[in-house]
């Protein structure tokens, strides 16, 4: 499903950000990727999400060579990835309700075929209280929550978390992560950018990417740290 | 501090609509309200600029209908050259008047001239009157015969020509068309036309440096929302549609709102201007000929219409450069 | 995707230098460079409208000084009302002339008056030739005796009291100054004069709503900084100083970019226009007389200072509104 | 240092977020705010960092009735409280640098006084690197931490720290929590709201306060859940 074979990316002139990453995610896996603050979780999600291009190496996403796909499958293949930001990225001038439904929306669903779904969705994030609030007025949970909900509400095969427990409580956070694991049990395969190391504790079936000084070190399913 | 705006539902609120149907991007943002409002005004000041030029060139038109078209034959009294020495002798009354008769007849042939008017021998003699004074004291003074013409104010004329032709036609006949005065009217008139034409142009040109400039700044503000789309699988067809909806509606409103203010400004002449030639043109401008006022109109509509194509492209060509953008070659 | 800028600086970068004497608000800002664009378009179209009135004008004033400074004195021969029936009687020769001189010495007293010359009996006749055909032909009929005169182009002159004066003054004189063709010259001078103040007012009014719009949308879109300002401590004084900074050098540049981009447009219509007047306007504008284009660079400055001061004030304005809302009671 | 009296805050006609707050807190305390995802933390702060009014009740900073004090007088009380928003609020058109000199400067010190100052302090959190680097390239974390600076750059008298640990890793969480005590040890109040259950069991000298369902409740210094 996912293939990097020895990736490396360098903003600028800067100095290389990831060096020789390769790894191997099958469907239906899940992953953890830590290590510490700027070791550049969020940038190799930015390569999965097709956000940012590889300086260097091979990264293969649904079978296809990422680097050699053309702008017109982009939104084709965009369908198939959720990603939930480290900022959120929610539209302030949409409604929670309206934010979670813009991936069905973009993909000609009718609001008629999605409505409960998303309510449903809404109610058990925590957030049936706020859905038509827009996102200025959410507390950082809150959006945080809201993020999570759009990520996920179109059933991705992949799904990309980074950091997506950072504001919210961990009671909830665990809420969350049954969230992620029923989806993927689903069949969609996770991967989850995470300090929180109760997170990756709380997984046990899951495999730990840790990444430090550019480099990613894996640790097999089963043995989290 | 942040918006404490009111929580829009929440609590028991009504069901969500979904985004069927909405424009997903923001319509209420500063940098788009600025975008409507320079439309706004540049549409105005053009609309205003070529009502300006109208009434000039009615103006114009009126006036020349009214000064250009008046136009003076004489028919002189013609003396014998062998006879120059010694007393004036009288030509027979009969020569002048079969002169007159010739030149009317020839006058009235041709396409210039709306209509004529031979001057009776006392409208003949007031008309010297500021350079003879009283002519009762040179009763028998032979006067050159006139002809008071109109010409038609539809056609273009050449006066020489019109001249050449009557002078060959009617011995010791010509055609006074106050030549001197028309071409400095004329030549004045022009001289403003082309300056407010020159006016409009740069009008025209800054509209589109600033309008353009206003959409892409409008657009470049939504690039979050635009990036946003485009990652949560939006297709770039899906966005440059919204963003066309978006700005085909800001710049066909902003449009209209600029013509319809230009619209009061002149119905506001019409009314209330000092000047009566002003308040007439405007009046004109707005309420005048059916046939006339179509090109008034028809222009302003092809304001809006600019407007909004302009808006349009600028804000469908600024869309895809963001798109291209993203994952682009590094 | 998001900025992926280069880095300026991180690895081995230079010391910092501080924040002070640097502008705390955004320079380079979508918003901001709307404003400085609209700020620079109205202050061009303002410019030119300016510079295309004062040329109007001044082809006004050279228009008139040619064509109205002339006008011409009759004297007409005097017939004695007692004596109208009957036969014309000869009036003699000297009181002609007498009343040629004190016509003479009666407008040599005038200001209005720059010079005169009494036209011999030849040049007379041919000036009445055109009304009177061949005037060989009646070398014994009293002829009015005609003066030239050329007014004082710099004054303004009341035509109609002149003629009475010289009415009183000398008996059968009467000036001619081509009343009817200089009041529909001036009426339409006049017209286009006032219509392009009209523009003009047009465009300034639009002029500063966009601007002013522009200014309150840039600084709008600077809220979160000035709120963060604000919360790390800032006073409201020290914030109206940046956004004054700002815009006074956002505004001062945008409007002598407009003003020059002005006087380009002058400048090409100086070398390019297709008509000489406008050729000669144009260059009379930006390079004539220096007591006369005072006036024009005075204008273009004057446009420049409003166009700082208005940018400066709005955003000042629109700077304290923000800060008012900011713990404002609820 | 700070009183809070039966305050009670309510946005718009919502329902109230904060009801019968009350505490108090001397010169020199450390608390901990913790609460579910929700439950008014950052309200709380606003108040306390006078961006919002309370509905109802009295506050007292600094022996002043917050309620009462007039505009003029706010920027002299902002120049005693830090504060690091939940969102970070950086200025992005400004380097962390200057970012971090924003507090310094507004209050009109000169920048040679406070470079080597800024620099050492950037160090220490641990963005040495990224001195003249711009807030849209910073990581999640790096951000947090540039926030982090520039709130305790000026020595405030209140430290108000909004979930100031969710982007950045556990280790880095303890050295940034050591720069809040030793900011406490100099005589600072610190109020700190977070998810953190491990930051707040690393200091045991800190009160914790609870927010559920609007109401306060206060466990007494050392008995940290
Ligand atoms: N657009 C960019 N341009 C230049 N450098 C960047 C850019 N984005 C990130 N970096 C740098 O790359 C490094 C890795 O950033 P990244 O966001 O991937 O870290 P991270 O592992 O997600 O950290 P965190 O846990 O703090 O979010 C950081 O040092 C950051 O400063
Ligand atoms: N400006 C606002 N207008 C209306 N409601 C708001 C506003 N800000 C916050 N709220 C609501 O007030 C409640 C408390 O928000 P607050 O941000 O204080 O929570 P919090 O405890 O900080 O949560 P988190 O841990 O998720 O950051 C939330 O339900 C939120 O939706
Ligand atoms: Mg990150
Ligand atoms: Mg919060």
């Amino acid at each position: 499903m996912i293939t990097l074979e020895n990736v490396g990316v360098r903003y600028g002139t800067g100095p290389e950000i990831l060096r020789d990453v390769s790894f191997r995610l099958a469907k239906g896996e899940m992953a953890f990727l830590t290590g510490p603050s700027g070791a550049g979780k969020t940038t190799l999600l930015r390569l999965l999400y097709l956000a940012l291009r590889p300086t260097r190496g091979l990264i293969r996403l649904f079978g296809e060579d990422v680097t050699a796909v053309s702008r017109a499958r982009l939104p084709e293949l965009r369908r198939r990835i959720g990603v939930v930001f480290q900022d959120f990225r929610l539209l302030d001038h949409l409604t929670t309700f309206e934010n979670v439904a813009l991936p069905l929306h973009v993909a000609g669903v009718r609001a008629d075929e999605y409505r409960d779904n998303i309510l449903e969705l809404l109610e058990w994030v925590g957030l049936g209280d706020h859905v038509n609030a827009y996102p200025r007025v959410l507390s950082g949970g809150e959006r945080q929550r809201a993020a999570i909900a759009r990520a996920i509400v179109s059933k991705p095969h992949l799904l990309l978390a980074d950091e997506p427990t950072g504001n919210v409580d961990p009671q909830l956070a665990r809420r969350l992560l049954r969230l992620f694991v029923e989806l993927n049990r689903l069949g969609t395969t996770v991967i989850i950018a995470t300090h929180d190391a109760s997170l990756i504790a709380a997984t046990p079936g899951a495999r730990v990417m840790t990444l430090h000084q550019g480099r990613l070190s894996i640790t097999p399913a089963g043995e989290a740290a | 501090m942040t918006a404490q705006t009111k929580k829009p539902g929440g609590w028991g609120a009504p069901v969500p609509k979904g985004l069927s149907g909405r424009n997903i991007l923001p319509r209420t943002h500063a940098p788009l309200r600025t975008f409507m409002v320079a439309m706004a005004v540049m549409t105005y000041l053009a609309a205003v600029a070529i009502g300006g030029m109208f009434m000039t060139w009615r103006a114009i038109q009126i006036w020349k209908s009214g000064v250009v078209a008046e136009a003076t034959v004489q028919i002189l009294p013609l003396s014998e050259p062998e006879q120059n020495s010694g007393k004036a002798q009288k030509l027979p009354a009969t020569d002048m008047n079969t002169r007159v008769q010739q030149a009317v007849r020839f006058l009235e042939k041709r396409p210039e001239v709306k209509s004529l008017r031979v001057l009776t021998d006392r409208e003949n003699r007031a008309l010297l009157q500021p350079w003879l004074g009283d002519v009762s004291i040179m009763q028998d003074v032979p006067l050159p015969r006139l002809i008071a013409i109109r010409l038609n104010p539809e056609r273009k004329i050449d006066i020489a020509a019109l001249d050449r032709a009557l002078r060959a036609a009617v011995p010791g006949a010509r055609l006074d068309a106050h030549g001197r005065w028309v071409r400095a009217l004329s030549h004045m008139a022009s001289t403003v036309f082309w300056l407010g034409l020159g006016i409009l142009a740069a009008i025209i040109i800054a509209a589109v440096v600033l309008v353009v400039h206003a959409a892409r700044a409008a657009l470049e503000s939504n690039r979050e929302t635009i990036e946003v789309l485009h990652l949560v699988g939006a297709r770039d067809s899906f966005i440059a549609r919204q963003v066309q909806r978006l700005f085909l509606r800001a710049g066909f409103l902003a449009g209209m709102l600029g013509v319809a203010a230009a619209w009061l400004t002149f119905a506001l002449l019409a009314l209330l201007a000092p000047a009566e030639g002003i308040r007439e043109g405007a009046w004109q401008l707005l309420f005048g000929a059916p046939e006339k006022i179509a090109y008034h109109y028809g222009a302003w509509l092809i304001i809006v219409l600019t407007a909004t194509t302009i808006s349009l492209l600028s804000a469908r060509t600024a869309a895809m450069r963001i798109l291209a953008e993203m994952f682009a070659e590094p």
